[in-house]
C-alpha cells in the first residue's frame, strides 16, 4: 500500500504539461523588469527576490531539486536580504537623485537610447551564444533517480572542484575581513 | 533611505552615522510604568538622547493640599505612590506631628512599622515582578509577586477597610487598632514569606539572561549618586550607606535591629539585589515588632483630627519610604488648612539620573533602568 | 486493518470511493486525476492538522503559562475554554482591518501573504510516521531551509511598510536575528545529515531506528554530539520562530508590537497562525533529526501507531517552548547577536566535530566518551569565559550596615 | 553544581513545579488564587469600605439620624457631598436633610466623613457593582438610593455597628440621666423657686448634640 501512495503522491513534474514551464519563467521575467523599472528602490529589491524565487521554482521544475533549493536559500535568503539591507543602510542623501553620479554625464536621451540599447543587446548575445553553442546544456539530461545529484555534487564538490571551493571561500573570507575592517574604521573616525 | 510615502522615519543629515531615530516611547506605551513619555533619540539602537516628559498624571496635589484641611489631605497622599500608600501616610503624618509636637503613643508606633514593613515588603516583591516584565518575561515573576502581594494586600483590606487607598494613619497615631486575630495572620504569613523569596532567587537569580541584562548596565558611582540627590535602594547600591531609618530614628526604629544592605557596583543589579536584601530584612523587622508590639492608646487623645490646627510655623518630615526619602515640608499659618505644602518625592528626584544612564545604552535596556529606579507616576507628577 | 496505517487506509477509503463513483457514474477515472484528487486530500488532511494544532496549541498555550504563573488561564468559552480559539477567530474576522495611511498598501497587503505561503509549506517534507511522507524529497531538509528563508522577506515587508518606527525596529531585529541564527541552526541539521548519510527526513529517521547498548534508542539525540546540536537547533529554533527569550522583534516591552504593531484584524490572525504553524514545522524538523521521528523509543512500545509517537514528541517539544517562555527575560539585540556568533555558531562546529569523531571512532562507547569530552570541554570554556565571564553573581558583594 | 546554563535550569524547574504542582500539589493549587468572579464573590473583610451610605432607625424618613450639620459637606475632601436642610411650609429649618447627593464618581471613599460624622448617621457602604451606563445621572446617589436601615449597617460590618450602637446607647443613658438628674434638680428647683425658668433650661438642654467621639 506504501508504494501506492507514494506512487499517487510522487512530484508530478514528469507528467506536467509543457506550458506550466511558462508561469515561473513569465513572473520571473515580469519581476525583473519591473525590478528595474520601479522608482522605489525597496519595491525594486522586493520584485528582484520575487524573480529569484521564480527562478529557484524554475530550477525545480526541470528537476534540479538541489540547485532549486539553493537558490532559494542562498539568494532569497541572504542576497537579498543583503541588497535590502544595504539599502537600509545607505543614507537616504547619498541615493537620492540630487547627487547622482551618472547626471554629470550630459548626453542627449537619444544617445542614452542608443548605449543602453546597446549594452542590453550584448549581454542577450552573450546569454544566446552560451545557450546554443554550450555543448552541455544539449547534453543535460533529466537524473534518472533523485537521490543521486546531492551525493553527486557533494562528491564534486570535494574532488574535481575543490580548488575552486577553496578559492571562492578565500575570497568570501576576505571580503568579510575587509567589510569588517571598512565598518570598524568609520565607527572610529 | 527611500521610504514609502510622505516623510523619511529617520532624521537626514550629512555623513554616516547621523541618520538617527527619533521615538517617542509613551505616554501609552506597555512599559513606561504609566503614563509616562520618553523622547528617545537613537543611533541604531543606541540611546544618544533621551529627554524625559511628565506630567501626565498631575492632580495638582499640592495645591489641593492647601484649599484643604490638615487631615483632609491624608488620603490624597495614598494617591502618590500608590504602590504604598501607607508609607505616604505616613510621612505625612511625621510631617505634621514634627510641625504640631505631637507625642504618639508607643503602641501607634508598632503599628507604624508593621504596616510600614509591610508596604516596604509588598513594593520591593512587585518591583521584582515588575522588572522582570521590562526584560520582556511576562508572567512568572511579575504573578507570583502579585500573588503575594495580594495577601498583604488582603491584610491592609482587613486592617484599613481599603486595599491600597488606605488612609489610615492619624497624626498622633493611627486610625484604627488591628481587628481580633490580625496579628496572629500577619505573623503566620510573614513566617511563609521567607520561602516565597527563596523561590523568587531561584528563580531570578542566577539566570543567566536575565544577569547579562542587569550586570553592568547603567552604574552610578556612589558620589555621582550623592549629587544627583538619589535617595532609597537606588542609593544604597551604588554603595551609599544612607538610610533614614537609620540616620534620623524616627519612630521606634532605634530599638529594632536590621541591616542595611548596600552595594557596590551600582548598576542595574545591584538596584535588583538590594531590594531582595531589604526585602530579607523587613522580615526581621517584622518579626521583632510582632513580638515586641504593647497594648495601649493607638493615637493621641490629645489631638483633635476634625479641625486640626497646629502652631504657626514650618517643618520638614521625613521618611524611609520603599523608594528612598519621602519627605513632607509643610508651613502653617495657625489656620485650620497648610500654608504650603510640599512633597520631596524619591521617584521624581531619582529620575534626575535617567538620560545620563540611558546614554550609551541600548533601546531595551531603557526599560530596564527604568524599572530599576522603580518610579510610580503618581509620584512624579502627582 | 491496525492503527498504524489508518490514516493510509483512509487515503485509500476516499481514493476507491472516488473510483467507485466514477465507475457507477459510468467514467473511468484517468490516473492523473487519482494523482490530483491524493495530492488534494493530502493537502486537506495536513492543513487540517496543523490548523487545528495551531487552534489547540493558542489556548494550551495561554492555559500552560497560566498554570505555571498560578492563574488558570482561559477558562471561560466553552468546556475549561477549548472554545477560546473560536471566540478569538471571530473577534479576529470581525475587527476592522486597519491600514495606516502613510503606509505602502502593496506591500502591506502582500506581507502576510508572503508569510503564510512558506509556512504553510513547510510541513510539507515532515515524515510523519512509517510510510507517511507527504513529499518524499532527497534533500527535504534543504528544501525546508530554503522555505524558511522566505518569511524573512515577508517579515521585512510587513515591517518597512507599515512605515512605523516601531515595525522598522522590529523589522530590522527580526531579519539580523534570522539570518543569525540560521547559521547554527542550518550547521547543527547538517550534523545529523551527515551521520545519517542523507538529507532526506525519512532517511534521518530511518538512520536513528534501534536501540544501541541494549536500552538506549538510537535516538540521535542520546549521544553527546546529537544532544548538544538538538539544543543548539531548539535554540535555533526558539530564535527563527521569533519566541521567548528571542521574542525581540515583536519585543512587547520596547517595541511594543515589532513589526506587526500596525497589522489588525485578519492579517494579524495570519501572521499569527503563520508563526504557530512554522513553529510546528520546525518543531517536527526537530523531533525528525535528533528525536527519532516516528521511531518508539522501546521495541516493545511499538504497538502505539508510529505517528502517535511522532505527534507526542511534537507536543513535547511545543510544550517546552511554552515553558521556556514562561521562565525566561528577553534578551538584548547585542547580546542575542554575541551568543549567536560568540557561542552557537563555534558550539555547531564543535558538535560537527564532536560528531565526526563519534563515528571514526566505531559509534560505541568510547566513541560515547570521546565525543562527550569534545563537547563539554568547550562547552565549560565558551561559557565560562565567553558569555558568562562578567554575567555572574558570584563576582558581586554586599555589605551591610549594622 | 555550577556550569554555564544552570540558573537558567534552576528557573525552569521552578516554573515546571508551579505549573504542574497547580493539578497535583494541594499546597501548589491553592496559589491558584484567582477568584472565578461572577460565580465567585470576593470575601470582603468586615472593614471593607466602598461608598458611604446614610442610617435611619426604623422608619426611613423618620428614624433618618442625619441632622444635616453639614460637617461632612464641609470636611469632605473631594467635596463630592451636596446638603440641603428640610424646611416647612413657614421656612422654618427641620433637623432634617431635604436633599443629600454624593456624586460618587468623584467620591473617594476615604471615610472622613463617617470620622467627623458626630451623630452616627453616615457609614461606609461594601458594595462594588456599582458600573452604570449613565456617566451624569446615575453616579450621583440621591438621599433616597443612600438611606439603608441600622440592620443592614449591622449585616456588613457587625463588630463596628455593634460599638456605634453601644456608643449611641451609652450616650443615651448618659443624656437620660443627665436629664433625670435635671428634671430632679428642676423638681427641687420647682419647688424651690418658679417652675417656668427651669423648664426652659431643660428644653435647651434636651436640644444639645451629643459630643462626638473619638472613633478609636
Amino acid at each position: 500500500m506504501h508504494d501506492l501512495i507514494q506512487k499517487l503522491t510522487a512530484l508530478p513534474w514528469d507528467q506536467s504539461p509543457q506550458w506550466l514551464f511558462l508561469i515561473p519563467a513569465g513572473l520571473m521575467l515580469l519581476a525583473a523588469a519591473a525590478a528595474v523599472a520601479l522608482r522605489n528602490l525597496i519595491h525594486s529589491a522586493l520584485c528582484l527576490t520575487l524573480s529569484f524565487i521564480a527562478l529557484g521554482v524554475l530550477f525545480i521544475a526541470l528537476g534540479a531539486e538541489f540547485v532549486g533549493f539553493v537558490q532559494l536559500l542562498v539568494y532569497v535568503g541572504a542576497v537579498a536580504m543583503l541588497i535590502i539591507f544595504a539599502i537600509l543602510l545607505t543614507p537616504a542623501s547619498e541615493v537620492s537623485a540630487s547627487n547622482n553620479p551618472f547626471r554629470s554625464f550630459k548626453l542627449s536621451r537619444a544617445v542614452n537610447a542608443v548605449a543602453g540599447g546597446a549594452v542590453v543587446a550584448l549581454v542577450l548575445a552573450g546569454l544566446f551564444t552560451a545557450i546554443f553553442f554550450s555543448p552541455r546544456v544539449r547534453a543535460a539530461v533529466p537524473s534518472p533517480n533523485a537521490a543521486a545529484p546531492v551525493a553527486l555534487i557533494g562528491e564534486n564538490l570535494l574532488t574535481h572542484t575543490l580548488l575552486p571551493l577553496q578559492g571562492t571561500a578565500i575570497l568570501l573570507t576576505a571580503a568579510l575581513i575587509g567589510a569588517a575592517l571598512l565598518a570598524k574604521e568609520e565607527k572610529e573616525s | 533611505m527611500s521610504f514609502p510615502p510622505h516623510t523619511s522615519l529617520f532624521n537626514e543629515g550629512n555623513g554616516a552615522g547621523a541618520q538617527t531615530l527619533d521615538v517617542s516611547l509613551g505616554p501609552q506605551h506597555p512599559s513606561t510604568h504609566g503614563v509616562f513619555r520618553m523622547n528617545v533619540r537613537m543611533d541604531g539602537e543606541t540611546i544618544v538622547k533621551l529627554q524625559p516628559v511628565f506630567g501626565y498624571l498631575h492632580r495638582n496635589h499640592e495645591k489641593l493640599a492647601e484649599r484643604n484641611s490638615w487631615l483632609g489631605s491624608m488620603p490624597y497622599t495614598d494617591r502618590l505612590d500608590y504602590l504604598c500608600p501607607i508609607t505616604n501616610n505616613w510621612a505625612y503624618a511625621v510631617a505634621v506631628e514634627k510641625l504640631a509636637g505631637i507625642e504618639v503613643p508607643e503602641r501607634a508606633e508598632y503599628i507604624r512599622v508593621i504596616v510600614g514593613e509591610l508596604t516596604r515588603l509588598q513594593n520591593h516583591t512587585v518591583f521584582l515582578g515588575f522588572i522582570l516584565g521590562d526584560m520582556g518575561s511576562w508572567g512568572s515573576a511579575l504573578m507570583y509577586a502579585f500573588r503575594e502581594r495580594e495577601k498583604i494586600l488582603d491584610l491592609f483590606e482587613e486592617l484599613t477597610g481599603a486595599r491600597m487607598m488606605v488612609n489610615y494613619m492619624r497624626f498622633g497615631g493611627v486610625r484604627c487598632d488591628f481587628p481580633v486575630g490580625w496579628l496572629e495572620k500577619a505573623r503566620a504569613y510573614i513566617e511563609t514569606y521567607p520561602a516565597f523569596l527563596d523561590e523568587m532567587e531561584s528563580l531570578l537569580v542566577g539566570n543567566e539572561i536575565l544577569l547579562a541584562r542587569l550586570q553592568g548596565v547603567a552604574p552610578v558611582t556612589a558620589e555621582r549618586a550623592i549629587n544627583a540627590g538619589l535617595s532609597g535602594p537606588v542609593l544604597r547600591a551604588s554603595g551609599v550607606d544612607y538610610d533614614i531609618r537609620k540616620v534620623d530614628g524616627y519612630g521606634i526604629y532605634p530599638r529594632l535591629s536590621f541591616r542595611v544592605p548596600r552595594g557596590e557596583v551600582g548598576d542595574c543589579f545591584d538596584r535588583f539585589m538590594i531590594r531582595l536584601l531589604e526585602a530579607r530584612e523587613s522580615i526581621k523587622l517584622l518579626q521583632q515588632a510582632f513580638a515586641q508590639i504593647p497594648a495601649g492608646p493607638i493615637v493621641n487623645p490629645v489631638v483633635k483630627q476634625r479641625g486640626f490646627k497646629p502652631p504657626v510655623g514650618e517643618a520638614y518630615g521625613r521618611i524611609e519610604s520603599p523608594k528612598g526619602e519621602l519627605g513632607f515640608h509643610l508651613v502653617s499659618e495657625g489656620g485650620e488648612k497648610p500654608y504650603r505644602y510640599h512633597i520631596r518625592p524619591p521617584s521624581l528626584i531619582n529620575l534626575t539620573l535617567l538620560e545620563e544612564m540611558c546614554l550609551g545604552s541600548k533601546l531595551a535596556d531603557v526599560m530596564v533602568i527604568l524599572g530599576s529606579i522603580d518610579i510610580v507616576l503618581g509620584e512624579v507628577d502627582r | 486493518m491496525n492503527l498504524e496505517n489508518l490514516p493510509l487506509a483512509i487515503l485509500k477509503a476516499i481514493l476507491d470511493a472516488f473510483t467507485w463513483c466514477g465507475a457507477k457514474a459510468g467514467i473511468v477515472v484517468p490516473p492523473w486525476a487519482l494523482t490530483l484528487v491524493s495530492i488534494l486530500i493530502v493537502i486537506v488532511a495536513i492543513l487540517s492538522v496543523f490548523l487545528v494544532m495551531f487552534a489547540l496549541m493558542s489556548v494550551l498555550e495561554r492555559k500552560i503559562l497560566g498554570r505555571m504563573q498560578n492563574r488558570y488561564g482561559p477558562n471561560r468559552v466553552g468546556p475549561w475554554g477549548l472554545f477560546q480559539p473560536v471566540a478569538d477567530g471571530i473577534k479576529m474576522l470581525t475587527k476592522e482591518d486597519l491600514v495606516p495611511r502613510s503606509a505602502d498598501q502593496i506591500v502591506h497587503f502582500l506581507a502576510p501573504i508572503a508569510m503564510v505561503i512558506p509556512a504553510l509549506m513547510l510541513p510539507a517534507i515532515l515524515p510523519y510516521g512509517r510510510g507517511m511522507v507527504p513529499v518524499e524529497l532527497a534533500s527535504g531538509i534543504l528544501y525546508f531551509f530554503a522555505l524558511g528563508a522566505g518569511t524573512e522577506v515577508a517579515v521585512f515587508m510587513a515591517g518597512w511598510s507599515s512605515n512605523n518606527k516601531y515595525s522598522i525596529l522590529g523589522a530590522m531585529r527580526a531579519i539580523a536575528q534570522m539570518i543569525s541564527y540560521e547559521l547554527p541552526l542550518v550547521m547543527s541539521a547538517v550534523i545529523a545529515a551527515l551521520v545519517a548519510g542523507t538529507l532526506s527526513p525519512n532517511g534521518i529517521v530511518m538512520a536513528q531506528a534501534g536501540v544501541s547498548f541494549g536500552v538506549v534508542p538510537n535516538w540521535f539525540v542520546f549521544t553527546p554530539w546529537g544532544f548538544a546540536a538538538c539544543i543548539l537547533f531548539y535554540i535555533g529554533a526558539l530564535a527563527e520562530s521569533n519566541r521567548s527569550p528571542f521574542d525581540l522583534p515583536e519585543g512587547e516591552s520596547e517595541l511594543v508590537a515589532g513589526h506587526l504593531t500596525e497589522y489588525s484584524g485578519f492579517k494579524y490572525a495570519i501572521f499569527f497562525m503563520a508563526e504557530y504553524i512554522g513553529m510546528f514545522a520546525i518543531n517536527g524538523l526537530l523531533v525528525t533529526l535528533f528525536l527519532g521521528g516516528y521511531q518508539a523509543p522501546f521495541p516493545f512500545l511499538e504497538w502505539i501507531p508510529s505517528w502517535c509517537w511522532f505527534f507526542a514528541k511534537l507536543a513535547f517539544v511545543a510544550f517546552s517552548m511554552v515553558w521556556v517562555r514562561a521562565t525566561m527575560p528577553r534578551f538584548r539585540i547585542d547580546q542575542m547577536m554575541q551568543f549567536a556568533w560568540k557561542f552557537m555558531l563555534p558550539m555547531s562546529f564543535v558538535a560537527l566535530i564532536a560528531a565526526a569523531a563519534w563515528h571514526y571512532a566505531g559509534r560505541g562507547l568510547a566513541a560515547w566518551g570521546i565525543s562527550f569530552l569534545i563537547v563539554a570541554v568547550p562547552y565549560l570554556l565558551l561559557g565560562r569565559f565567553c558569555f558568562t565571564r562578567r554575567h555572574t553573581v558570584d563576582n558581586r558583594r554586599y555589605l551591610f550596615s549594622e | 553544581m555550577n556550569f554555564p546554563g544552570s540558573g537558567l535550569i534552576k528557573g525552569m524547574w521552578v516554573t515546571l513545579v508551579n505549573g504542574v504542582g497547580s493539578f497535583f500539589d494541594p499546597q501548589r493549587s491553592k496559589r491558584l488564587i484567582t477568584e472565578q468572579y461572577p460565580e465567585e464573590r470576593p470575601k470582603l473583610a468586615e472593614a471593607s469600605r466602598s461608598f458611604p451610605f446614610l442610617i435611619f432607625d426604623n422608619d426611613p424618613e423618620a428614624g433618618i439620624r442625619c441632622t444635616s450639620c453639614k460637617i461632612c459637606e464641609k470636611e469632605c475632601p473631594p467635596q463630592c457631598i451636596f446638603i440641603e436642610q428640610d424646611k416647612d411650609a413657614n421656612g422654618k429649618l427641620f433637623r432634617r436633610p431635604k436633599v443629600f447627593n454624593i456624586d460618587i464618581s468623584v467620591c473617594m471613599s476615604c471615610q472622613i466623613c463617617v470620622e467627623v460624622c458626630p451623630f452616627e448617621s453616615i457609614r461606609m457602604d461594601n458594595i462594588y457593582e456599582m458600573s452604570s451606563y449613565d456617566r451624569f445621572g446615575s453616579l450621583v446617589v440621591t438621599k433616597a438610593q443612600l438611606l439603608k436601615s441600622n440592620e443592614y449597617y449591622h449585616g456588613i460590618h457587625p463588630t463596628e455597628a455593634a460599638t456605634t450602637d453601644a456608643r449611641i446607647e451609652a450616650a443615651r443613658i448618659k443624656k437620660a440621666a443627665a436629664a433625670k438628674v435635671t428634671a430632679e434638680k428642676a423638681a427641687a428647683a420647682k419647688a424651690a423657686a418658679a417652675a417656668k425658668a427651669a423648664e426652659e433650661k431643660a428644653v435647651s438642654e434636651k436640644a444639645e448634640p451629643p459630643q462626638p467621639e473619638q472613633t478609636a
